[in-house]
């Protein structure tokens, strides 16, 4: 067993921090028309310096880091208070998606376009009856000239307000639930599109509605094979759950962050609270470096996304409850720590994975 | 021995319901002359359970058991450390020891709940020397009683969405995860309720913290379980959730964190 | 509303506390046969000042106290660390069925043997395949010349290691699961019974398993109607699971000691847990004054049974964190605590009943 | 960084595991050489696994770690005020600051754990007076390491159980409370573990606390669960889990307790 960094990471480490330190600034909310523009541009700044997608392939505009140089990139970018990712539906969802599933073609049109922020994409799983159980998805693509028709709604879309395009399921063949699905991409300002920004609990439109009224879709943004999007879907959905969607960096500062804050307003009744947030950051740092060598398994990113959803919820309830009613700086971060245990699987969906493809238990 | 609500307080209840229900906000025209805390608490139980907004309980129960004739309109305290700041309102209040003074807000700070803005406020002149010390723990009271309500209407919206949306093809109130998450909000509501109807009856400080600790807590258990049973729908401001969800959150640390009322039950034992 | 005693019960209340000041002792375990014999002597010295059952009718050994009068009666009895209640079963599980479904004959028989502990009940309910799923018992009763003969094994018996009798619910006819039983009552030293106590956690024998082998039981000893022995036994279920079983008394005398325990061994942390206990017993003691005037119903008593059963883990385990391994003094409570969420019905089934039948949610 | 466990310590947790089983108790004969931390945490975890009793932990990590040179038979040791008893041994020993000391058991002391007797120490001769700070250390980490392979067992058995106990026509395991309570106590263990593994490398006092701390709550969570599921059977001393229920009870606080380690923690942050 063995915890240190090699030379190469130890390297990196000291440019990510270096660069972050000359270039990190506060941005405007990602949820309004010009903060959305400002992360852009910060996206944008951090492609330059070949940091916005650095576990890629270079061709892709990535330097090919490895996952525990990704680890360390993201202790740092969150050490450092460096802004959310604009980019993050397409960088940790999409992408993995095209490079298990995507033709070259689609590779090379994409991913560059993704890790400049040129194009900024959002996810469009949900409908308004299929929440949890996305396989009861009814919007449909039907076969046109050269490509499909969409039609439908699509829901709790999150950037959708402000992205440029978008990837999701559609219903293409007949077939119960999981069957005769496609996973497909499309243009969030093309003809038939219509977006309905959705308030969050902060006031701001962090969620959209889609409505799509016969928008057309290019064969060549079929992702995967027509009628086989669920497994594809489902291939990488274990990167939302798991690790690439929360890195322990995330929960490590704000964790660092509340320490801090209780030393400040001490309370020793919430001590246990502090130190527990303090103890969930490091094992959670801990147990990703264990997944390093042992790649997760889907059921085991269950184990991790609860965890970690639990985890955040937890340490921003204690910082709200050592502040009270005025808590500038964390609430934020609460309300977003809030949909933790709701989005990418709610965490009794999660449980029902752990218990039985992990225990075994009878469905 | 009769730890129940009078006929005449259930009806209350049944008419300030109706009232809210229709959309009606001019509380004082219904409520001007009560003053006896059990009723009190029936009006803010109410006024918790429609969410309804502004500095209810410092204009109706606390500044009338501070002083007398105070004007029209909306008032606002803070009883610093206690109650650091206000909530704003048409006047300000400010209590510092045994010292009662006008007060003018001054900054506005970040505010849990953005229906419910806070500021810090500077003191004006002396209106009185002694202050009847159970004005503060009516607010506490009146807090409890408000969070008892909010948690109560979210249990009734969650059950409610529970039985009627469906996944995987039958309501989400047939997952036994669901019925045990309801079942322990209802457990909390349930007996939180009686503390705050008897700090009510005996208006000891003991029991008044008593009931704001175990109302903050079960209200807010209820918000959390709410959202999550509700799911991305219940995130959005459009949904009716938010207002009580925020409104229960603030109303958490309102008036003396959990924190600061468990250790004033904890001296008082 | 008003919280304050009547002159009756003020003057009960100073009877019962003087009386208990100058007997209360400490007794050996009643899971031993020493100890059994000194609960047993100690239910004869209550008895004797008519305290054994103190709501009960006068003609049966009572002095017709009012249930506020029970409560205050709960109240002093745990304040004065008074023993516990080795009659415990026959006095809140089968005399409530007897007032209500017994006949004249059997009250008069069996309630003043038990109020003056010459006849000491255990409970007969569950068996080895049965234990939330009471439907499903297999033990059967056979029609004979003047009675019936007993058929079958029981376990988790409470008390039946020492006690004289026991009651039951036996197959006497077809019908599945809660249809042809019978609510009957046998003699633990008859022809074919024999006991095999089971060790519990803390090594004594609280518990025994009952084999059945063809005993006898006169038709004087069916409690109700053939065959309507579900009915009988649920429609006073809700003995066990609420009110009756656990007094508030009992919970506010235990969070009384806890707050001493935590100001001779003050440690910030566990503060709130300390706290919590006391306003939980103070909150279940309010309730139970709500429900003199409007009584619970089953599914109410549900929400109690849940309620003091994990209120009573929460406060023991607090106990265990402040002093650690050497818990003097706290050791029986704790383990005592631990078999409330699973006895009377656990509390997943009970959460079940809350759920469907007080907030109405499907089966 | 490669943060697995080598494949020789893997098989000597198979080894271990085979050893318990069989019923051999002997472990000084299997393990005499082990020193390294991470090593030991094997051992201890297995040590665990099996609810092995007796002062495992004092004899094989603490004392050889305190002392050379230690004669045969079991040892035990105090370290008050963090550890103010010691449990039954052949031998006994006594750390008074940095004064190593022999010592007498005097009174015994009521135990959570009937298995493990605890008893007062009275000081005898001195035996050294520089006393190296990792023996303490080396305890609460064994401690640690023996939770987690407790609750990994009874997260076994009570698995096991849930399969085959059938109630209302189903197993057990079936209920959607049932799953949601093993999932917890899976998620719970799992993400304890790398806290002790990493504690076992860095040999921090931060470190180490935090992985008491994790372990404690998720062992004990895991006995709660595994007695309520379990259900009346659980609660006998004829059935296996009591052993490891009531030593669970013993080890959360034994070597220090959740809350003594939680301060270790934040002093060290």
């Amino acid at each position: 067993m063995d915890l240190s960094l090699d030379a190469a990471t130890v390297e990196f480490q000291a440019e990510v921090r270096s660069w972050l330190a000359a270039h990190v600034r506060p941005l405007s909310s990602m949820d309004t028309a010009s903060g959305f523009e400002e992360h852009r541009e910060w996206e944008r700044q951090l492609a330059s310096s070949r940091l916005s997608v650095v576990s890629w392939p270079s061709e892709f505009g990535g330097r090919e880091a490895s996952l525990l140089q990704w680890l360390v990139f993201e202790e740092e970018y969150h050490a450092a208070g460096a802004p959310g990712r604009v980019s993050q539906n397409g960088i940790f969802l999409l992408a993995p998606t095209l490079f298990a599933h995507g033709t070259d073609e689609q590779r090379s049109r994409i991913l560059p376009a993704m890790a400049r922020a040129d194009e900024v994409w959002a996810q469009a799983w949900s409908e308004p009856e299929a929440g949890s159980d996305l396989a009861s998805l009814r919007s449909t693509a039907v076969r046109c000239d050269g490509g499909w028709l969409l039609r439908g709604q699509k829901t709790w879309s999150s950037r959708a307000a402000f992205a440029d395009r978008a990837f999701g399921l559609f219903r293409t063949g007949p077939g119960e639930r999981h069957r005769g699905l496609t996973y497909l991409l499309f243009d969030l300002r093309a003809e038939g599109v219509s977006v309905r920004p959705i308030a969050q609990l902060d006031g701001e439109p962090g969620f959209a509605e889609i409505f799509l009224d016969d928008v057309f879709v290019p064969d060549h943004d079929v992702v995967g094979a027509v009628g086989d999007g669920w497994r594809v879907a489902m291939s990488t959905a274990g990167n939302e759950r798991g690790l690439t969607l929360r890195s322990p960096g995330r929960f490590l500062a704000a964790a660092g962050r509340l320490v801090e804050l209780y030393r400040k307003n001490p309370d020793p009744a919430l001590r246990d609270r502090v130190v527990d947030a303090w103890i969930g950051a490091q094992a959670y740092r801990l147990h990703t470096f264990g997944a390093l060598s042992s790649p997760l398994s889907g059921p085991a990113a269950s184990v991790t996304k609860v965890f970690w959803s639990e985890l955040d919820v937890a340490l921003h309830e204690t910082a709200l409850d050592l502040l009270g009613e005025a808590a500038p700086g964390w609430r934020d971060g609460w309300l977003f720590s809030l949909a933790g245990p709701i989005y990418a699987g709610t965490n009794e969906i999660q449980r029902n994975v752990i218990a039985e493809r992990i225990l075994g238990l009878p469905r | 021995m009769n730890f129940t609500l009078s006929e005449e307080q259930t009806d209350l209840a049944g008419v300030l319901h109706g009232f809210f229900a229709a959309g009606r906000r001019d509380l004082a025209s219904v409520v001007d002359e009560v003053t006896d805390p059990v009723d009190l608490v029936v009006v803010f139980e109410e006024v918790g359970h429609h969410a309804v907004a502004g500095p209810l309980i410092e204009t109706l129960a606390v500044v009338p058991a501070l002083t007398s004739g105070v004007g029209e309109g909306s008032w606002s305290v803070a009883f610093p450390p206690l109650v650091p700041h206000a909530v704003e309102a048409d006047h300000y209040l400010l209590v510092e020891g045994d010292t009662l003074r006008e007060a003018s807000p001054t900054t506005e700070l970040s505010s849990v709940d953005p229906t419910r803005r806070l500021f810090e406020l500077t003191a004006g002149p002396v209106i009185a020397t002694e202050v009847p010390t159970h004005a503060f723990d009516l607010g506490v009271l009146m807090c409890a009683a408000q969070l008892l309500g909010l948690g109560r209407a979210m249990l009734e919206m969650t059950t409610a969405h529970a039985l009627a949306r469906t996944q995987f093809g039958k309501p989400i109130g047939q997952f036994q995860a669901v019925k045990h998450h309801l079942a322990n909000v209802l457990i909390g509501l349930e007996l939180a309720r009686p503390l705050v109807h008897g700090a009510a009856v005996t208006m000891t400080t003991r029991d008044i913290s008593a009931a704001k600790v175990a109302t903050s807590d079960a209200a807010w258990n209820t918000a959390r379980i709410a959202l999550q049973l509700h799911g991305a729908i219940g995130y959005t401001a459009e949904h009716e959730l938010s207002r009580f969800l925020l409104q229960t959150r603030a109303l958490r640390t309102a008036w003396g964190s959990p924190s600061l009322h468990r250790a004033r039950v904890l001296e008082a034992l």
